[in-house]
């Protein structure tokens, strides 16, 4: 995807100098391997400072919500679908924005491959068709790029735009999966013990950090439920209890509206796997709804409208 | 020792279901005492929030009706 | 200040007969992170490691940490009276911590130990443990120990440094607190001459890894003119105002205070709290004094890159562990912002 | 959807009930009523999802 | 060693309501134990943490003055969830207060000075206290003279009416009560805004201090006021709020750059502040 960089330059440029943006948000190269830094850039001469590779996980969506500029925004097949979640939920215009759009060959998973080499650190990673190569003080290792991409990005089946002004390369060939929820319906297979074991297992490391949710960009709510003190839905200590339920209702509140970008899994300073809940609701939407969030501008998601033909078996 | 009864959180639409206890209520119909009623304006009123709070405070089931 | 040698072989009786005087904590495994957890064997030590997820502070500081006990039964003669939660403060021993973490405790200590008002938990459990350090032979590409005024084997705030020999470890005691462990440890053996000059040549070596940044110009600065410097919009745009980096970090130490209620009782807890959350600093009013973005990550690194400087003559309130530069979910690097703070142009003096 | 996610994470299903009950259909509500008591009945006492003491340290 | 986080038992003595919203009330607490009283030695200008089990705690100036003994005064604005539970609560009930906190007026320093006090609306507490130490008889002749500038949206929403109308019978404190406007025809002092009574009155800044406490916006147009009658920004105190918790300066929210406006503070003189980040 490197080859993007000089396209994404040009195109970032074009849009400054001819004055049809105010900003251009994109990427900056990270200062450690495996990461990126959102940047924006408003002057012509400042472009070079955009960079693209396997590492931009985080969704840019999140850096749109409210503005009021015209904005230049590069964008990948899942975050594309959360530009068109902003707009259906009135966070942005579509005039607003340019939209520098970005077939995706999916994200590297940083936290899998830091786990993978158990201590060793990166000093290097470069990513070719099939491996990424990692190389660090006395080592080198190879992993194969399929296995070792984003666990989103692996069951991703939308890698190119659905709404862009401009392409900056040829779409890509979208995945054809067997069974894009095989973990949800691990899970579903359990007791019910055996599933609340799994969750507090997984729950366990949460450090109330909020950093999948500010990671989000559904998550705008000026003020957040846990925030809320009159009445205080729940304590803001680490008891398990409390932290479940954040966990859950921060995944319900995103029921009919992920774009399933990762973004969330991605920030966790302790990797817990989030997505195991957005992603059961998720195929719940697609099973009951036929819904898939974000991919058609004037539809609201199913969660937000009533139509008589609403699925009503839970209801005696 | 009388045998264990669940407490059961009964959130009722003031228009369907509240109406329908109250109309149970005055046919003299006999039921469980297991719920503890909440009034709710309209049963679209009830919030994921709620059903959770009252997990949280310990009851044994939750019950919405419209 | 003895030195001994502890014979990897003999790590377990080092170990058993520490745990007849103390409990002992250490880095261990859990999940795919490394945390500070109870060391039984030497086999539990996840060694050698990088760094823990947590910091140290979480030893002294637990994240919710129950303060006080009430009771709100009317029928109670104490009701609605705060009472102090009982607590047992056992012996306890960190084993391989990082010199970076212990640093940062005595960072943190300024903060929690001042000579007005004492942190009675962080007190009791600063004098109830005893820190044995493990020197970094090999730091990661993200540390900047030596340019904060600590390094891969800085003894601030140990009791006892390990440097890791071929077969041993090199123990050096550095307190009284230290020199009674040792004392009373089993497993050592005497240090050689030999032992020491490997040892020196370790952290010599390791010291020479790391990258220097320029700090120097900090305490020089106009805090004003450096809170009101223009760079602080392009180093807050990618922030997502998580509190991941204040989390993880060893030298913050902000803190909530928050009661909750079961049934008849309730407790008051406090919990870490984060400058990068903007309901840390709301009023009840609705008004808000860092209600944006940029305020508060300007916040946070003014506060330990200059306030903490300016306001205690020491610092920077950084250790240079890098837990936030890895753990950033967006990449602002604190190196970076080091820079540019050090190498912004303001006039002369702190204080007006 | 909620129901969904409870179950998912480890709450029993038949704890928590939906129903669509007309003010004039005294009958059916006696009806669910006792049905939903009794379901909830079966699966004994309440497990989890119960805040009490914060466990903390 | 004595825990800074633990509150002292008090039990609420009497409950005044001061405004006609009633969203002003003072509370009178009583110390359980006595031994708690004699280590509760304050100063006007300092606060305290009111602290209510279940509920959570709240800093609150203290209203009493030192030189009035048995009890505590605040008067505590409903606003939030804590002072929300404080105006439910009755007379006898149980809870903590939590201090003295903060630092206070310099009214030592400030010995042979005259004194001018502009207070606006329920910011108006610790100046009572600092009103009341002054007109103590011992301490009344070590001061020049005492003017005080209070203004509230209406007389109805003033602090402490009784207490008003004695200090306007004295002939030792020039007092100028001000309303922004009086529908109560009755009203026989000002109607106009602080700053533009402050204006009016225009007290001397000669061997002068002001000590300024207020709503925020009141304080933004009294500050040129006073600078153009002649005070000089270290002649100008003024006293600050924040959002805190620990009130000791551990915890670490309420601070501007380097100072805690807890323990610090709250009291700065505007030289201080203009040296300091507007985070407040």
């Amino acid at each position: 995807m490197l080859e993007y960089v000089g396209k994404i330059r040009d195109i970032a440029r074009r849009l400054l100098s001819e004055n049809k943006v105010d900003v251009v948000i994109g990427f900056r190269q990270g200062t450690i391997p495996m990461m990126s830094e959102p940047a924006v850039v408003s002057r012509p001469e400042d472009v070079d400072e955009l960079y693209w590779d396997y590492n931009c996980g985080i969704n840019l969506t999140n850096y749109l919500t409210k503005r009021t500029d015209r904005i230049g925004v590069v964008a990948k097949g899942c975050d594309s679908r959360n530009i068109v979640t902003h707009i259906v939920e009135n966070q942005i215009k579509r005039e607003q924005l340019y939209i520098i759009g970005v077939p995706c060959h999916g994200m590297i998973d940083r936290s899998r491959i830091l786990a993978a080499l158990d201590g060793q650190e990166p000093t290097a990673v470069v990513v070719n068709d099939t491996e990424i190569v990692v190389t660090g003080p006395g080592f080198e290792r190879k992993f194969n790029r399929q296995e070792y991409l984003q666990n989103n990005c692996a069951t991703c089946i939308h890698r190119n735009p659905v709404v862009y002004d401009e392409l900056v390369a040829e779409k890509v060939e979208e995945q054809k999966l067997d069974d894009r929820y095989a973990d949800v319906k691990k899970i579903e297979a359990m007791s019910p013990d055996e599933k609340w074991a799994f969750f507090d297992k997984i729950l366990a490391p949460c450090l109330r950090c909020y950093a999948c949710r500010n990671a989000c960009p559904l998550c705008y709510c000026p003020t957040c439920f846990v925030d809320e003190s009159r009445p205080q839905w729940l304590g803001k200590s680490i008891d398990p209890t409390d932290v479940r339920t954040f966990h859950f209702l921060r995944a319900y509140h995103c029921a009919g509206r992920c774009t399933d970008c990762g973004a969330c899994e991605r920030a966790c300073p302790v990797n817990i796997p989030v997505r195991l809940l957005t992603k059961k609701l998720n195929m719940d939407v697609e099973d009951l709804y036929g819904f898939e969030p974000g991919m058609v501008p004037d539809v609201r998601p199913p969660l937000d409208v009533y139509r008589p033909d609403d699925p009503g078996g839970f209801i005696k | 020792m009388s045998e264990w009864e669940p407490k059961i959180t009964a959130f009722l639409c003031n228009w369907c279901s509240y109406g329908a206890a109250d109309l149970a209520g005055i046919g003299r119909m006999q039921h469980t005492p297991a719920h503890r009623v909440i009034r709710v304006p309209c049963s679209g009123r009830i919030s994921p929030k709620f059903i959770l709070a009252a997990f949280r405070r310990g009851v044994d089931g939750i019950w919405v009706s419209g | 200040m003895t030195s001994v040698i502890i014979a990897k072989s003999k790590l377990n009786d080092f170990l058993a007969s520490l745990k007849s005087g103390y409990q002992v904590l250490g880095p261990v495994r859990q999940g795919d992170m490394i945390a500070f957890g109870p060391v039984n064997k030497a086999e539990d030590l996840a060694l050698p490691y990088s760094n823990t997820r947590l910091s140290i502070k979480s030893v002294f500081f637990p994240q919710s940490e129950r303060m006080f006990g009430y009771s709100l039964d009317k029928e109670d003669a104490d009701a609605g009276i705060i009472k102090e939660t009982p607590k047992e403060y056992p012996n306890r021993v960190v084993l391989g911590l990082r010199p970076c973490d212990a640093k940062a405790v005595t960072l943190v200590d300024v903060n929690m130990d001042n000579p007005q008002f004492q942190d009675p938990w962080w007190v009791k459990r600063r004098e109830t443990t005893t820190l044995i350090g493990l020197g970094c032979e090999h730091p990661c590409s993200t540390c900047f120990c030596t340019s904060m005024g600590s390094g891969p084997f800085d003894e601030t705030g140990l009791d006892v440094l390990l440097t890791e020999l071929p077969d041993a470890y090199l123990a050096k005691s550095l307190t009284p607190k230290g020199d009674q462990l040792l004392k009373q440890a089993k497993g050592t053996d005497a240090a050689s001459p030999a032992n020491e000059k490997t040892a020196a040549e370790i952290k010599t070596k390791a010291e020479q890894t790391l990258p220097q940044l320029d700090t120097a110009k900090l305490k020089d600065k106009n805090m004003m003119e450096l809170f009101n410097a223009r760079f602080w919009e392009r180093v807050q745009f990618a922030c997502i105002n998580c509190g991941a980096c204040t989390f993880l970090c060893p030298t913050c130490w902000c803190f909530d205070i928050q009661d909750e209620v079961s049934k008849k009782a309730g407790d008051r807890i406090r919990n870490w709290d984060s400058c990068m959350f903007p309901l840390f600093t709301l009023h009840g009013t609705g008004h808000n004094p860092r209600d944006h973005k940029v305020q508060r990550v300007r916040q946070r690194f003014m506060h330990k890159l200059k306030y903490y400087i300016d306001k205690y003559g020491d610092g920077p309130a950084c250790v240079g562990c890098g837990r936030c530069v890895q753990a950033c979910p967006v990449n602002i690097d604190i190196r970076n912002v080091i820079t540019l703070m050090n190498e912004y142009q303001t006039s002369a003096g702190t204080k007006a | 959807m909620m129901k969904g996610l409870l179950e998912y994470m480890g709450t029993e299903p038949g704890r928590l009930h939906f129903s669509w009950i007309s003010s004039a259909e005294s009958t059916k509500f006696v009806e669910v009523a006792n049905t939903v008591a009794e379901e909830v009945k079966a699966l004994g006492p309440a497990k989890h999802f119960i805040k009490e003491k914060a466990e903390v340290a | 060693m004595g825990n800074p986080y633990l509150p002292y038992p008090v039990r609420i003595d009497e409950i005044i309501t001061e405004t006609e919203d009633k969203n002003l009330k003072t509370f009178k607490f009583v110390f359980l134990n006595p031994a708690d009283e004699q280590a509760f030695k304050y100063e006007p200008g300092q606060f305290a943490e009111l602290s209510i089990a279940g509920k959570g705690e709240i800093p609150i100036g203290i209203a009493s003055s030192p030189t009035e003994t048995g009890f505590l005064k605040f008067t505590v604005n409903k606003v939030g969830l804590v002072t929300s539970h404080l105006h439910n609560m009755s007379v006898g009930d149980v809870m903590g207060v939590r201090g003295p906190l903060g630092n206070w007026y310099p009214l030592k320093e400030l010995e042979g000075k005259n004194i001018v006090i502009v207070g606006g609306g329920f910011a108006f507490t610790t100046l009572r206290s600092t009103i009341v130490y002054l007109l103590q008889p011992e301490n009344r002749s070590r001061f020049g003279d005492i003017t005080v500038i209070y203004g509230a949206r209406t007389p109805g929403m003033l602090l402490y009416k009784d207490e008003l109308a004695a200090w306007e019978q004295r002939s030792d404190i020039h007092m100028h009560i001000t309303v922004d406007r009086a529908d109560d025809p009755t009203w026989k002092y000002n109607v106009g805004f602080v700053p533009a009574i402050t204006e009016q009155k225009a007290p001397s800044a000669e061997n002068a201090v002001a000590i300024v406490c207020g709503p925020p916006i009141m304080i933004k147009f009294t500050q040129p006021v006073l600078e153009k009658v002649g005070f000089t920004p270290d002649t100008i105190i003024m006293s600050l709020e924040m959002r805190m918790k620990c009130g000791i300066g551990i915890c670490g929210r309420c601070n501007l750059g380097t100072e805690y406006v807890c323990k610090d503070g709250p009291v700065f003189t505007l030289a201080q502040l203009n040296n300091l980040p507007k985070e407040y």
